[in-house]
């Protein structure tokens, strides 16, 4: 190995600490925005904005109790699997103008991977806590994720299916092709209207990711109590709190990236350093309009629906919004 | 580990009914609506006592909540607090001389704060909140209380 | 050093040979002994491979022909067959005869200890030498009549095998009698198509066939054939109804096993087509029949798999379903395989994944069954509503389960989620479709294997499981060596594919450079 | 997923019942094979107690078996003792009554439909409607110097009277009432998510909830037209004309379902503001008690003899008290029944089919108010043996903790 | 349907019940500032024809049980049924509160809980608080008291004095 | 799916919170609270003002321990046993951790020497605290 490549190598070491750290920085801070949001919206005043930090610290003080049931070392590794996968996908994702730390041929595949890994994990955890409250809820959990998986897979692979058509021989599942090409320059009207399809299913998608209401049904508190989560306390709860903060801003940049990648300083025609700057601000803004559409508004404006309600609004409505965007993009190719 | 100064900015409540008329408990609801907020505290009903930091505990205590609530106080996690909410949870209140009550809350768990009221104004029961602050910046404060208390106890 | 790398191939094939008839006599002196010797003959059978691949990798395709025309292969029943044998290792026959010596040595390791309190096991041992010896043949010979041979052998020596454990009770018996039907069948249409080619070139040697292929009416019919019975060996939808009896019923050692087997098959199916007749089949077709087979056994082996109660029948049916990748995979690079540009741009590529997929499926699907094995082993049933919190007691097992199945979910860093990858980025430019059913499967199978993991190992603790202990070393080791192979693999796969599986395509894809080794070897 | 029948215990302690109260579900996947109840969790003993304590001091016990509708039962009460007694209400307690009674329904029907919305996961819903409520609460703390419990009732009347200064703020309330309402009935009836939830669920047909005896608007949901303020009409009620109201006036249909109950709820509270206005507008002038005296009260009563029945109908049914007084200064028997007593068996055939995520606002749409269930006497239970841990035992480890965690 | 006014209901039932009446009377009461009248009847009826007195009412109009008052007195073990009937339309409603006398050493009476199944849930109150016997009462467990509770211990008999002993004075 | 909450929701928005942000907006955090009240009792810093009660509001008794003539009337109708008669000097004490602010004993004292007032933060560690004992 010569000396840059170690010297890279380092860099890298340090870019995916300092991703890391920012991922949950922004993601507990935009969670704190959506909690004002929300409450301002129901005529309340809210928390401060950095309640969701100051909830993580009180949870890590906290006693972490082990159910007599449970496993122990799943049952603890369950928050841990969680968290690290969910910062995994933070590698892939390019921010606005920075590229992503970990660019692969395959990474929106691996990204849909391990977008369902805190699920699985949360499953697991669930269902290894030995509690029944737990265990239904790790069964809706189930029944939601794969109802969900599949509209999330049709977006995903329609796009790829779509950008390879207009370029050929381009590393299709690679977000940054994504990034350079905004999926609306390279369709006609009708595939057009396709996209938006696609990105409604995105958008319903995220808070089944994000266990917002109204599909929150895993987690009901009415109904179970907390559901999954009902048995963890302090630092796992923690964790769980913080991949969900994570997970946030990884559907908010994703959205981001498949739909709206372009960049502001064109725009203002500027260059160089101060662009880069706008830029980041600018993807900034996007993920704070995306993540109020797709994250507070919706669960502001919605009841719970309960699992079977749920499962079949992605597995149908929403796979079939999906196929129906795939026919549009289908026929807008051939014409 | 250690009781900082998060604790206090995000005291998740676990609301435990032990047999009251629910007029506290529906003043416990009101405490969460745009008129008072208490989430600008940080403070969130949850519904787990492993998530809890402090109790809300309503009610006289009858003896079939007692085992309930002594498992539900064991549940949760250390550190924690308990406020009772009214009178009857209290002292027994209206309710001071039924065979099937044997409270007050205080003959079971430890109490950290009262708020006496039947029932209480929803302000009332921040204020509670408030003296859980001062409490707990006084035991963070000087370990002295904290002996005190256990002195308390064992005698 | 130099003449054991010689006849290697001739060793692979004899040695565990030699050991099945040696270790009866051997079970007359020392009982306890035979499975420690048995498992040496495949840990040396193995190295073997593992040399012979390294040769067959630098060097290119081997040919080794048996001793001229007089040879004779013995069959158990004492007759002996005139045979002349030439075997044609190429890059892809090598890889699947690396799976066979992987999976048999652990297998029989693992039969160590879990086969202990069985009687009898002298003829057990026998047995999977013998099927070892027949899957290693299948895959090394170059000529048809040998493959149909040991395809012979390969159907009895598992059929006594899934009996073995008939003594108890009846069902591991039907389930034999059901493969043996099975088998007969396809053996007979098998045995006919190899007449049919024989009627027509009067050589039975694949590759001369494959040079002189017509693709006449009768060649046709002999591939309809040969697809068919060896799609229904190999457990493909819709002909797949004898895996789950077959699999659940025979030992966990022997499932493994017979897993490898069904890949074999899998293996002479893609031989069969690539190597025999090649372009000269209207390869959209027969790939579209590939692919259509491919995704019929993925959902369906899915969908059967998440209701099923019995641990073991659960597993074989995603056994069916992930054949489905390996014929999605094959499929569409077959499918392809007359249009060079497309070929190029992603049909290999869609090819490496399935071939990369039938190794990661012998690991993982291995690594499942040896923990199914664990789990019977201590509880006794493979009942899932009777087990629960096991993951108390059998932290290992449990470690290993939740390696392999994430393996085959697809979930990375492991390496089920290395192909399957391949297979989506490949097979979504063919017809998106078609990639987001496979990753539904996935997540179909990722839930199937949760709920496994719930009823088997979490929960509390019961009553009757208080005092179950983690299985003896043996079985121990033989879960462990698959799940690391399982993370490397996962961690490497580049490495994997650009030494192992790029080549074994190539072997399948170039048919003229298979024809021209032999016949200038001749 | 799997097929397997579980038994899960909800409450006392759950989420979902802000009141202790237990059932044992059976549940096959999501749904419910079978509903046990088991109630008893909340029992203080009530009626016991009123057997040593005086008439006035009971006022303050019905009072508190139940603080959401904390004006049903001591009207119910007072009334039982006042037919009991023979004592005279004068017609502007009798005003008043009913003008703090309606109060009361406004605050209890918006408080149950935020609950409501809140089972449903809804808490912007739960925010906004008791935002709403806060208005008549406010009023109510002004007319009766409480927000809850209001201690308004006494035997022959009123505590309070309600003076000219109070008349232009009721209006205001009632007029704030008037606006909001509209915004009420499309929170809650026009909302798809609402209707999602709550259309065809939990149905109780009109046979069940006749044989069930269900009461309020549980049963009028269902087509029963059951109200005592039409059927046998007191205090104001009998001067006008009061009608009974079933979903059917708003949707035209009688279904039986929890958005039936929704619509009978809404519906109500406008009805409510009616009532309210036509008795500020016919106030009569006079006493607001027949006796000021309390000391004397108590005599009178002592020297008591006889049985009464008190009706009234309550946000959520028909309260009823009976007693039974003969001259001693306790009385003899006194039997109080809330409307939950009567709409617990209603439970079982709503909630037997329906799925896991159906039980909260089934058990909510009843607007169940456990305070009232469970005040039958019960002698101490020997079932506590599961108890582990004595106060003392307990006590240590936790300062022991906490002490460990502060250091 | 046809509304019967208190008079009429009470003529019908002493028409058919005869001498098996033991004591009526109609209790009326005055509402709001018109003064309009409202009734409570009260009857007593001999415990054999209890029974058919509910079904004489059944086949007037479908009643509605309110609830079962127990009383001890010392001597016997007074059940007071509240019923009401009519509801529907403004003042025709009529209260009739039925009452039983039952002899105090094994009390029993017929079930009414097959004709009206909301009557459930109040006799197995009084079941388990005055021991009394309901015949055919289709669900003998108890409702409010646990299971485990004795079974010759009737908390709301008068010679229940262990209750006073659990309470406690001073907290 | 513009359903009749969102535009409520929006209007909510817009407007300004409802919340009465009593005593203060959110906890300090950069001081304590200690600190905070203290600041308050010094006039550095102020706090907000609960929902204002109104008149005649069931707060904390007050007693005029001067005139009560001992009747003991007010014990015998307070349902929660809160008054304890001091048989010594003939007077009485009130535990408001057992008052249940009925005011039934005002109605009936002959000399009217108790009365309601508006005070109702009464949040105590101590229940028997001399700020909970009217004598
Ligand atoms: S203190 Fe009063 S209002 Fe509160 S629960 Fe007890 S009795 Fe009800
Ligand atoms: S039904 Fe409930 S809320 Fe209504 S008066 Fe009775 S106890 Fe109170
Ligand atoms: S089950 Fe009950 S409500 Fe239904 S018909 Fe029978 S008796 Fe009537
Ligand atoms: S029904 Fe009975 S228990 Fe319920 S509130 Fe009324 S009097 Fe109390
Ligand atoms: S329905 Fe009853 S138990 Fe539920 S919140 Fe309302 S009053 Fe409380
Ligand atoms: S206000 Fe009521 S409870 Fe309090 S002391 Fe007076 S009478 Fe007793
Ligand atoms: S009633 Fe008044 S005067 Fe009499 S003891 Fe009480 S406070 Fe004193
Ligand atoms: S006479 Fe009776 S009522 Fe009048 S002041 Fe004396 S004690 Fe009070």
């Amino acid at each position: 190995m010569s000396v840059s490549s170690i010297f890279i190598f380092i860099l890298k070491i340090l870019g995916t600490l300092l991703i890391a750290v920012l991922g949950v920085i922004i993601g507990l801070f935009y969670k704190g925005i959506d909690r004002k949001l929300a409450a301002l919206l129901q005529s309340r005043v809210g928390p401060p904005i950095r309640q969701p930090f100051l909830d993580f610290f009180k949870l890590m003080i906290k006693e972490n109790i082990v159910p007599k049931n449970a496993v122990p070392w799943i049952f603890n590794g369950a928050p841990v699997l969680a968290l690290v996968s969910t910062i995994t996908i933070l590698f892939y994702l390019p921010f606005g103008p920075i590229p992503a730390l970990f660019a692969n041929s395959g990474d929106l595949i691996l990204i849909v991977y391990l977008l369902a890994m805190p699920a699985v994990a949360l499953v697991t955890g669930g269902f290894s806590s030995g509690s029944s409250y737990a265990s239904i809820g790790a069964q809706r959990e189930m029944v939601l994720l794969m109802s969900y998986e599949l509209p999330l897979v049709t977006t995903v692979i329609v796009l790829g299916w779509r950008l390879n058509l207009a370029f050929p021989g381009l590393k299709v599942f690679s977000l940054a092709s994504f990034s350079t090409n905004p999926i609306w320059g390279i369709v006609g009207p009708l595939g057009f209207l396709g996209a938006i399809l696609l990105l409604f299913t995105l958008v319903i998608v995220t808070p089944a990711e994000l266990s917002v209401v109204p599909f929150d049904t895993p987690e009901a508190e009415t109904e179970l109590a907390g559901g999954v989560l009902v048995e963890y306390s302090g630092r796992n709860l923690a964790l769980f709190e913080l991949t969900n903060a994570v997970k946030m801003v990884v559907m908010g940049t994703l959205t981001i990236v498949l739909f709206f990648p372009y960049n502001i300083s064109p725009l203002l025609s500027l260059s160089g350093f101060p662009a880069y700057i706008m830029d980041i601000l600018f993807f900034f803004v996007k993920l704070f309009v995306v993540l109020f559409f797709e994250v507070t508004f919706i669960r502001v404006a919605l009841a719970r629906l309960k699992i079977d309600q749920a499962s079949s609004a992605y597995l149908i409505f929403l796979s079939v919004i999906g196929l129906i965007g795939l026919l549009f993009m289908a026929v807008d190719y051939l014409i | 580990m250690k009781l900082d100064n998060y604790f206090d900015r995000s005291l998740w409540v676990f609301h435990l009914n032990t047999g009251s008329c629910n007029g506290c408990d529906i003043e416990i609801v009101a405490l969460l609506t745009p008129r008072y907020d208490v989430e600008r505290f940080g403070i969130k009903l949850v519904g787990t006592p492993r998530h809890a930091d402090v109790l809300l505990v309503t009610g006289p205590v009858n003896r079939k909540m007692l085992p309930r609530l002594k498992l539900i106080y064991e549940q949760t996690p250390d550190p924690k607090a308990v406020i009772v909410v009214g009178a009857c949870g209290t002292s027994g209140g209206v309710f001071y001389d039924s065979y099937n009550v044997v409270g007050p809350v205080d003959k079971h768990i430890p109490v950290d704060v009262y708020v006496p009221g039947c029932p209480v104004r929803p302000e009332a029961i921040i204020n509670g909140v408030l003296q859980a602050w001062l409490k707990l910046e006084r035991l963070r404060g000087s370990g002295a209380d904290i002996e005190k208390k256990i002195a308390e106890v064992n005698a | 050093m130099n003449g054991i790398l010689m006849h290697a191939p001739a060793l692979v094939i004899a040695l565990p040979l030699l050991a099945a008839f040696v270790t009866p006599i051997l079970g007359r002196f020392n009982y306890k002994k035979i499975s420690w010797f048995v498992s040496a003959v495949f840990g040396v059978t193995l190295l073997l491979t593992l040399l012979m691949a390294g040769q067959i990798l630098t060097n290119g395709t081997i040919v080794y022909v048996f001793g001229g025309g007089e040879a004779g292969l013995a069959l158990p029943s004492g007759y002996t067959f005139p045979i002349r044998i030439i075997f044609q290792i190429d890059a892809m026959g090598i890889f699947m005869a690396l799976i066979t010596a992987v999976i048999s040595f652990l297998a029989a390791v693992y039969s160590i200890s879990y086969m202990e309190d069985y009687s009898g096991v002298d003829k057990y041992y026998t047995l999977l030498l013998l099927l070892a010896t027949s899957m290693f043949g299948m895959e090394l010979t170059g000529d048809i009549f040998n493959f149909f041979v040991f395809f012979e052998i390969s159907s009895i020596s598992s059929v006594a095998l899934i009996s073995f454990r008939s003594t108890f009770n009846g069902e591991p018996a039907e389930a034999a009698i059901k493969y043996m039907v099975i088998s007969s069948i396809s053996a007979l249409m098998v045995l006919f198509a190899i007449g049919l080619f024989y009627g027509q070139y009067g050589t039975l040697n694949m590759a001369a066939i494959a040079s002189f292929m017509q693709f006449t009416k009768l060649d046709k019919m002999a591939l309809i054939l040969f697809l068919t019975m060896l799609a229904m060996k190999s457990g493909a939808v819709p002909m797949h109804m004898w895996t789950p009896d077959a699999y659940s019923e025979a030992p966990s050692a022997i499932t493994v096993v017979l897993v490898a087997t069904s890949q074999a098959s899998l293996y002479a199916l893609f031989r069969i087509i690539f190597s025999l007749y090649n372009v000269t089949l209207n390869t959209v077709t027969v790939g579209w029949i590939l692919i259509i087979l491919g995704v019929l056994s993925m959902f369906i082996g899915v969908t059967m798999a998440v209701i099923q109660k019995d641990i073991k029948r659960l597993m074989a049916y995603h056994s069916i379903s992930q054949t489905g990748y390996m014929l999605l995979g094959v499929g569409v690079g077959l499918a392809v395989l007359a249009n060079p540009a497309a070929l190029a741009s992603y049909g290999i590529k869609a090819m490496e994944g399935g071939i990369f997929h039938i190794i990661n499926n012998a690991l993982y699907k291995g690594l499942l069954f040896l923990t199914a094995g664990a789990l019977f082993y201590r509880t006794g049933t493979r009942d899932l509503n009777k087990m629960g919190g096991l993951a108390h007691n059998m932290s290992y097992t449990t470690l290993f389960y939740i390696i392999g199945a994430a393996a085959i979910a697809g979930i990375p860093p492991f390496n089920g989620f290395a192909s399957k990858l391949i297979i989506y980025e490949s097979v979504y430019q063919f017809n998106p479709l078609l990639a987001i059913i496979a990753m539904l499967v996935s997540i179909l199978t990722l839930a199937s294997f949760v709920k496994i993991f719930h009823s088997a190992f979490l929960g509390p603790q019961l009553e009757q499981y208080k005092s179950v202990q983690e299985v003896p070393k043996s079985m121990v080791f033989a879960m462990a060596v698959l799940s690391i192979i399982i993370i490397f693999f996962g961690l490497f796969p580049n490495l994997i594919v650009k030494y192992i599986v790029h080549p074994a395509v190539m072997a399948l894809i170039n048919q003229s450079h298979y024809t021209s080794t032999i016949l200038g070897g001749m | 997923m799997s097929k397997t029948t579980y038994k899960i215990p909800i409450g006392p302690i759950h989420p979902s019942l802000a009141e202790p109260m237990t059932f044992n579900f059976e549940i096959t996947g999501e749904r419910i094979e079978r509903v046990d109840l088991v109630p008893g969790d909340n029992h203080r003993g009530i009626e016991f107690m009123g057997r040593n304590r005086n008439i006035i001091q009971i006022i303050y016990l019905a009072e508190r078996i139940c603080g959401i509708c904390s004006a049903s039962h001591p009207y119910a009460f007072c009334r039982a003792v006042e037919n009991a007694a023979g004592i005279e209400v004068p017609p502007r307690a009798e005003y008043i009554r009913v003008i703090i009674a309606e109060l009361e329904r406004i605050q209890s029907h918006i408080l149950w439909a935020g609950i409501a919305a809140e089972e449903l996961g809804f808490n912007s819903v739960l925010y906004l409607s008791w935002k709403v409520r806060e208005e008549v609460l406010d009023l109510l703390e002004l007319l009766t110097g409480n927000r809850i419990n209001y201690g308004m009732f006494m035997i022959g009347g009123v505590r309070r009277d309600i003076t000219e200064e109070h008349l232009p703020r009721i209006r205001k309330t009632l007029d704030y009432y008037k606006e909001t309402y509209q915004t009420l009935e499309n929170v809650f009836l026009k909302d798809p998510s609402i209707a999602i939830r709550t259309k065809n669920v939990g149905i109780l047909t009109y046979e069940q909830a006749l044989h069930l005896a269900s009461v309020g608007p549980t049963a009028r949901a269902s087509g029963i037209k059951k109200d005592i303020r039409q059927d046998q009409p007191y205090s104001a009620y009998a001067d006008m004309d009061i009608k009974a109201i079933t979903p059917d006036f708003f949707t035209g249909e009688v279904k039986g379902d929890v958005f039936d109950r929704i619509i009978v709820r809404i519906l109500e509270v406008a009805q409510s503001v009616e009532i309210i206005e036509y008795c500020l507008d016919n106030l009569p002038e006079g006493d607001i008690v027949s006796e000021p005296k309390l000391a004397k009260l108590l005599a009178v009563l002592k020297k008591a003899k006889g049985e009464g029945v008190g009706r009234h109908e309550a946000p959520r049914g028909e309260a009823i008290h009976y007693i039974k007084l003969n001259e001693s200064e306790n009385p003899e028997v006194w039997r109080a029944r809330a409307p939950t007593y009567n709409n617990l068996m209603s439970w079982i055939p709503m909630l037997q089919g329906q799925e896991i995520a159906d039980i909260p606002i089934v058990t909510a749409s009843i607007d169940p108010c456990i305070g009232c269930m469970d005040r039958v006497t019960l002698v101490e239970s020997k079932t506590n043996q599961q108890q582990v841990l004595t106060r003392e035992d307990l006590i240590k480890l936790s300062i022991a903790k906490t002490r460990r965690m502060m250091k | 349907m046809e509304f019967l006014n208190p008079k009429n209901l009470l003529s019908f039932l002493k028409e058919n019940l005869k001498d098996n009446i033991l004591d009526s009377h109609i209790a009326t009461g005055k509402a709001g500032i018109k003064e309009e009248e409202f009734y409570n009847i009260w009857l007593e009826v001999k415990k054999e024809k209890f029974r058919d007195t509910v079904k004489l009412l059944m086949s007037l109009h479908y009643p509605h049980i309110a609830i079962i008052v127990g009383n001890d007195t010392g001597e016997s073990i007074d059940l007071t049924y509240l019923f009401t009937l009519f509801y529907g339309e403004k003042f025709k409603e009529i209260s009739l509160n039925l009452k039983v006398s039952l002899e105090r050493e094994k009390p029993s009476i017929d079930s009414i809980t097959d004709l009206l199944p909301g009557a459930q849930t109040t006799e197995r109150e009084i079941k388990e608080m005055f021991g009394v016997e309901f015949i055919g009462l289709p669900e003998m467990r108890n409702i409010f008291l646990p299971e485990d509770f004795p079974k010759d211990v009737f908390p709301l008999r008068k010679e229940q004095k262990g209750l006073d002993e659990l309470v406690q004075q001073e907290s | 799916m513009p359903t009749p909450l969102i535009w409520e929701l929006i209007k909510q928005l817009i407007r300004k919170p409802t919340t009465n942000c009593f005593p203060v907006k959110h906890h300090p955090g950069k001081i304590t609270v200690t600190e905070l009240i203290n600041k308050v009792q010094d006039g550095e810093a102020e706090i907000n003002a609960p929902v204002t009660v109104p008149e005649k509001f069931r707060g904390k008794i007050t007693y005029d321990r001067e005139k009560c003539i001992g009747c003991r009337l007010c014990i015998k109708v307070c349902p929660s046993r809160a008054i304890e008669f001091l048989p010594e000097d003939k007077k009485i004490k009130i535990r408001i951790d057992r008052c249940i602010f009925c005011s039934q004993c005002n109605d009936i004292c002959p000399v009217n020497v108790l009365s309601m007032s508006e005070d109702f933060l009464l949040a105590n560690e101590d229940r028997h605290a001399p700020e909970l004992i009217v004598k």
